[in-house]
């Protein structure tokens, strides 16, 4: 039986990575570009942790649970502001929401 | 035994991962990221970290995806359409992201220097223990500094709220 | 023995009225004002009463204030015998000036204001005394000069006053850039700023017979002095400062702050001693002064303006006295000097306040019997100041004289003269005020008895004041002199009375004869009561060329077309015009943002990957 | 292969114990509401309605299994099997007695004994109110969608209490892992007084276990708090659309989280399979309490209300008394009467639960939110301090 090693979960995190990237660029409800975003610190927490079995050294859980604890801030605030953005302007279309322009 | 699961987990994460990108409606989108997170709690336990595992279940299953499924519900979100703003998105984002993938790629197969091997139980230092005595010693001023954020989050999280009532 | 305290209450009381005084009642603001003073003087006393013998330096560090390469400037404060009798005059006639302030501003406005800005000059005043190096002294120095400001502009909706408000602190400007350059060089010649050091490096150090480094500091510390101190050629500020409210004049312009340089040159005496050269240009500077002010105060017709040449010609003497090596004849004189001075200052204020404003000799006249109290504390003080023996000037004056003689017959014989003019203009102003008619229109009346207590208090002092044996007091740091021949003494006594007697002829017994004098004297008598032009020639030779060149070079030029056409202007087009390349970046769409953010990572994460983000 | 034999031996033995107590919960329960409200309850289907469960679940596997036309499909479809397989799989952690020798190997009584065991049933209880969500999203049926709604609100709401209640026992006993949390509760002070966590020195947590029962009605949708599915509004909330197994899985799920959540209190603030007095006299206690039950029995058949009774009492009779000859055994003690403690415990529990069904009345939807927030909330973070506190101190 082949062994996995530490590279490849990091592979994995990447992938994961660029399709929340992917998610962020070509998806157009906000809600969902929203969710992109969770998507990639979750495969950014993934490689924290896969550094930490590497080094073996628990430092990268930390990192990963204040990245938890980071998203759980932002998500109460942004899902907030999605509230007020579509009680303000009834549209969760992230291209009708580009008033912040000259 | 961990190739077998790193492997099954690993699909189940990326196809989850590509059934976020690809739906049209915002509430498949989001049963697909809880897919996600939850083959990757499996995956923090092949890898020692129990209570980030736990934690990935409690903070973003339970919590953070909760919230979303309860505004996508409240909102009752529709499927997106298509529009013809955001030209450099549509043209430039694609090869970016190509490049993107296969920088890291690279970086992980050709920069970084050979690594150990995942044994499912070999290393388990990320119990509540060891997390808990880094968190309070180490990680002090970082700790109460993000209690801090989280009130000012709640607070934040409120004011927005309160004006949806107004 | 936490001599910090003795500024502290001056401080606290100044922050009280100038905070809450708007909300404070009459009674209160008048309670702190003078309860901070009060309690700073008992304080001075209970210090010194402890010290007592004071045979050594007492001195207090509070905290490293500056601590840079090897300079390392403590926030210290020290007292020794000189500070003593600094401290005793300055919170003592300072407590008398602000019980009789109380009489004089009841009627005005700012009255809170006007007892914070008090109160602040005593807090600075007291730093400058008690300080412990050049750079806390500077700071003191600095703050009577703000407040010096303030006071002399109190009137503010007056153009005049805040006219003489800006000339004293711009005048002043001179000088302490004069103290500054001489706080420099002392740092780079001694490597410290505390006095204790400077006099022990100062003591190895052998005389300088021409001009050295101790030359420059000591000369820049007069120039310094002669700011604050007004002499010449910086004292035209001061008659000017009379603008401000009497009780000021008596306390910053006459008793305190205007002795500042004297007291900075004795304390720095030790500097002084190994520089002949700036020796002499004290004394020259000094003679001249006290001369040149002298004959202008013959000719004023104002009586505060009188008083205020008069302090200028006094504080020339008094540097007479220092540049002659006689320091503490020149310390005794600040000492009565402070008394007789103050009392002249608040008996013409008494004056004024008993006319309803009236400042002109020529509208006074015969109050002796209107004001009594006054007309006899005026009188003693106008004694004093002439070097009537037995008074307070008497003792001090003669002092300065007799070591001018011994150091120089013919600045005695300066001196002498002098003081014979002295007492006629002072006698002449007391005469016309007091004798004679009664000229003017206000119906006059004597002032209450909060004003007249303190002048009885001072006359009292300016009576007994030559009694105090300063230049014994101080001999420990100032060696005295043996005087050897009583002459010089009775000379200028003598001088004093004749001055006196003129002026009781000319202005009591004969005054027509007067009259004819001034039109027989004609152009003379032009130069002198224009006080010899002084302003309109500093006014041709330096303002107007200022003026000039900042309305040319600097406005238009510097101003205008460089910083405001061609960096402020010039900045904003360019980045205007890169803004409207750049803005349409700005496109509003989230996800094109997103796509730039990710090209940026790409372009970190490739830089890193190329120059050394790996190993 | 020992573990893999033993851990499916463990896993038959839990499940098929598991499924009983939930078919039977459902019998207890319309039974004990029924003598609450003067019923006999069901009485037709076998003795005293003992065979009751068996007919429901037929009824419902042979029910028309309805489809909503504007549902959608994948969802509606998920959610049962998304309610009742993660109201399952919590049970797996759950330890129910000391360590055994089976068949010369050394085990627990517990599928898995995780570490972090406590975290385990929190993370599924979090992730358990998808079911009930998208049940309700995916009806495309208002009623269901505020059910839904209402469900997710109040499930997020409770937890924080419920969380911050249960962080004081773990402080009490310094671990996450079940059998440590139980472990620490072994023993008794001064002999009878046992060290349960709601007696525990230095803070009893009476208070806490009331504050985790309360809140635990809130976490299984159980009156007072049963707002998703309050019939009298919402017909039947966020399974209004649901029938056949669909139905029966919720209806399981519901029961399941019961259990587990009375399982989680017993093991937290209950002592688990600790028992009530010191060891020797509580080794007897099971074979006494079912010779009671025994003589219960043969005492009711001296007055049999129906002919059915003749013949059943007498069996009811002999099987108590081989349960308690059974208990008395001293090989089977050592898993039987911890086993016996822990249900009996927990069997208590669960009678709670269905008494205070039948007692209390629901409460509005902002009384519901805003006794969580203002007060359960406060109280479970005062009871945390002073936990914390009086640990620190002493």
């Amino acid at each position: 039986m082949a062994h996995v090693p530490v590279s490849w979960y990091l592979t994995l995190s990447a992938i994961l990575f660029g399709i929340g990237v992917a998610g962020f660029i070509y998806r157009k409800s906000i809600i969902t570009v929203f969710m992109s975003i969770e998507l990639m610190l979750n495969a950014v927490n993934l490689s924290f942790v896969a550094f930490s079995y590497e080094l073996h050294r628990i430092d990268g859980h930390i990192y990963s649970f204040f990245v938890m604890v980071v998203a759980a801030a932002e998500a109460a605030v942004g899902l907030a502001i999605i509230l007020t953005v579509f009680k303000n302007r009834g549209t969760l279309q992230i291209d009708e929401v580009d008033s912040m322009k000259l | 035994m961990d190739t077998i699961l790193f492997l099954i987990f690993a699909i189940i994460a990326v196809a989850c991962a590509f059934n976020l990108v690809l739906q049209k409606h915002p509430i498949s989108s989001a049963l697909s990221l809880i897919g996600v997170m939850s083959s990757l709690a499996v995956l923090y336990l092949l890898l020692g970290a129990e209570f980030i595992a736990m934690a990935q279940m409690i903070v973003y299953g339970g919590a953070v995806m909760v919230l979303f499924i309860f505004v996508i519900m409240l909102l009752n979100a529709e499927s997106e359409k298509s529009s013809g703003k955001s030209w450099f998105a549509q043209i430039a984002g694609f090869p970016l992201l190509c490049a993107l993938v296969a920088m890291f790629v690279f970086l992980i197969r050709v920069a970084l220097p050979p690594m150990r091997d995942v044994h499912f139980g070999d290393w388990v230092g990320g119990t509540a223990e060891a997390i808990g005595m880094l968190l309070f010693t180490k990680y002090l001023l970082p700790f109460e500094v993000i209690s801090i954020l989280i009130l000012v989050a709640i607070l934040g999280a409120v004011v927005l709220a309160r004006k949806e009532i107004d | 023995m936490n001599l910090w305290l003795i500024p502290l209450f001056p401080l606290i009381g100044c922050l009280l009225n100038g905070l809450l005084g708007k909300r404070l009642s009459k009674p209160v603001i008048n309670l702190i004002a003078t309860g901070s003073v009060a309690a700073s003087f008992l304080y001075v006393v209970f210090v010194l009463s402890n010290l007592y013998p004071l045979n050594t330096v007492h001195a207090e560090h509070y905290f490293t204030w500056i601590q840079s390469g090897f300079l390392n400037i403590g926030f210290d404060f020290v007292v020794d015998r000189l500070t003593a009798v600094m401290l005793l005059v300055v919170t003592g006639v300072g407590l008398l000036i602000h019980i009789y302030a109380l009489g004089y501003m009841d009627h005005e406005g700012g009255y809170y204001r006007f007892f914070s800005y008090l109160n602040l000059f005593m807090f600075f005043m007291l730093i400058l005394v008690l300080g412990a190096n050049l750079l806390v002294v500077f700071v003191g120095w600095e703050g009577v000069g703000l407040c010096s400001y303030l006071l002399v502009g109190f009137y503010f909706q007056e153009k005049f006053a805040g006219d003489a408000a800006n000339k004293a602190f711009i005048v002043n400007r001179v000088g302490d850039f004069g103290f500054s350059l001489a706080i420099f060089l002392t740092a780079i010649a001694f490597k410290t700023l505390d006095f204790g050091k400077i006099a022990t490096a100062a003591a190895a150090m052998p005389v300088e017979a021409t001009v050295g480094s101790l030359t420059a500091i000591t000369l820049l510390l007069f120039l310094g002095a002669t700011g604050k101190s007004a002499q010449l050629p910086l004292y035209v500020w001061l008659p000017d400062a009379m603008a401000g409210p009497t009780p000021v004049s008596a306390l910053i312009h006459a008793a305190t702050m205007v002795t500042a340089g004297v007291y900075m040159i004795a304390r720095l005496s030790f500097l002084y001693d190994h520089t002949p050269v700036a020796m002499h240009v004290v004394a020259i500077i000094g003679l001249l002064t006290a001369v040149f002010a002298a004959t202008i105060g013959v000719t004023q017709n104002d009586i505060k303006k009188v008083f205020a040449y008069s302090t200028v010609s006094q504080l020339g003497y008094m540097f007479l006295g220092l540049g002659v090596g006689a320091y503490s004849a020149g310390v005794f004189h600040l000492m009565t000097h402070a008394f007789f001075k103050a009392l002249l200052f608040l008996g013409a204020g008494s004056v004024i306040h008993g006319l309803g404003g009236e400042q002109d000799l020529r509208h006074m006249g015969g109050l002796r019997k209107v004001m009594p109290v006054t007309f006899l504390t005026l009188g003693i003080a106008s004694l004093a100041i002439s070097g009537f023996p037995g008074f307070a000037g008497f003792f001090s004056k003669d002092a300065i004289l007799t070591a001018a003689y011994e150091h120089a017959p013919w600045m005695f014989w300066v001196g002498a003269i002098t003081a014979g003019i002295t007492a006629f203009y002072v006698f002449r102003a007391f005469c016309l005020a007091f004798f004679g008619k009664y000229r003017g229109h206000h119906h006059p009346h004597e002032s209450p008895l909060v004003m007249t207590g303190p002048l009885m208090i001072l006359a009292v002092l300016s009576l007994i004041g030559g009694f105090i044996n300063v230049p014994a007091w101080l001999a420990p740091m100032f060696p005295l002199a043996a005087h050897e021949s009583s002459t010089p003494m009775m000379i200028s006594a003598a001088c004093g009375i004749i001055g006196i007697v003129i002026a009781v002829y000319l202005y009591v017994i004969q005054p027509a004869l007067a009259e004819s004098l001034k039109t027989s004297a004609g152009p003379l008598y032009t130069l002198i009561s224009n006080k010899y032009y002084v302003d309109e020639i500093y006014s041709a030779f330096i303002v107007k060329p200022l003026e000039g060149i900042s309305r040319t070079v600097l406005w238009k030029g510097v101003d205008e077309a460089l910083i405001d056409k061609g960096m402020v202007t010039g900045f904003a087009r360019v980045f205007q015009g890169w803004g409207t390349i750049l803005r349409r970046l700005q496109s509003g769409s989230i996800r094109n943002y997103a796509t730039w953010i990710l090209a940026g990572s790409l372009l970190v994460i490739f830089v890193l990957g190329l120059f050394g983000g790996t190993r | 292969m020992n573990f893999y034999l033993v851990s499916l031996i463990k896993i038959a033995v839990v499940f098929g114990i598991f499924m009983t107590t939930l078919a039977y919960l459902q019998w207890v329960e319309r039974k004990v509401l029924a003598h609450i409200q003067s019923r006999t309850g069901p009485l037709r289907v076998g003795p005293h309605g003992l065979l009751q469960p068996m007919a429901d679940v037929l009824k419902l596997l042979t029910k028309e299994d309805l489809l909503p036309p504007y549902a959608n499909k994948v969802f509606f479809l998920l959610a049962p099997f998304i309610a009742v397989s993660l109201a399952l799989v919590s049970i797996s952690v759950i330890p129910f007695g000391p360590e055994i020798n089976l068949f010369g190997t050394r085990t627990y009584m517990q599928i898995s004994d995780l570490d972090v065991g406590i975290l385990f049933i929190l993370a599924i209880s979090a992730v358990s109110v998808y079911g009930v969500a998208l049940a309700g999203w995916s009806s495309n049926n208002k009623y269901s969608l505020i059910g839904g709604l209402r469900s997710s609100a109040q499930m997020i709401s409770y937890e924080l209490p419920l969380t911050l209640v249960i962080v004081s026992p773990l402080l009490l006993a310094n671990t996450l892992s079940f059998r440590g949390i139980t472990d620490a509760q072994a023993g008794f002070y001064l002999g009878f007084i046992p060290r349960w966590s709601i007696f525990q020195m230095p803070f009893p947590q009476i208070f806490g276990f009331i504050v985790f029962m309360i809140a635990g009605f809130a976490e299984t949708n159980r009156i007072p708090f049963d707002l998703p599915e309050a019939e009298n509004e919402l017909v039947a909330g966020f399974h209004t659309e649901y029938s056949s197994m669909k139905f029966a899985c919720f209806f399981m799920s519901e029961y399941a989280n019961m259990v587990t959540i009375t399982c989680v209190a017993t093991l937290l603030f209950l002592g688990g399979w600790h028992p009530l007095f010191p060891a020797p006299y509580s080794n007897w206690v099971p074979s006494l309490v079912f010779l009671f039950f025994a003589g219960v029995f043969l005492f009711q058949l001296m007055r049999p209300s129906r002919k059915m009774d003749r013949l059943t009492y007498p069996v009811f009779a002999a099987g108590s008394v081989a349960l308690a000859v059974l208990f008395a055994v001293p090989v089977l003690q050592t898993f039987l009467v911890p086993a016996f403690w822990f249900a009996s415990k927990v069997g208590a529990l669960l009678f709670t639960y269905i008494w205070v069904r039948g007692t209390l009345p629901r409460f509005r939807y902002d009384q519901l939110m805003h006794f969580a927030w203002t007060f359960l909330f406060p109280c479970a973070l005062a009871n945390l301090l002073l936990t914390a506190l009086f640990v620190a101190v002493f």
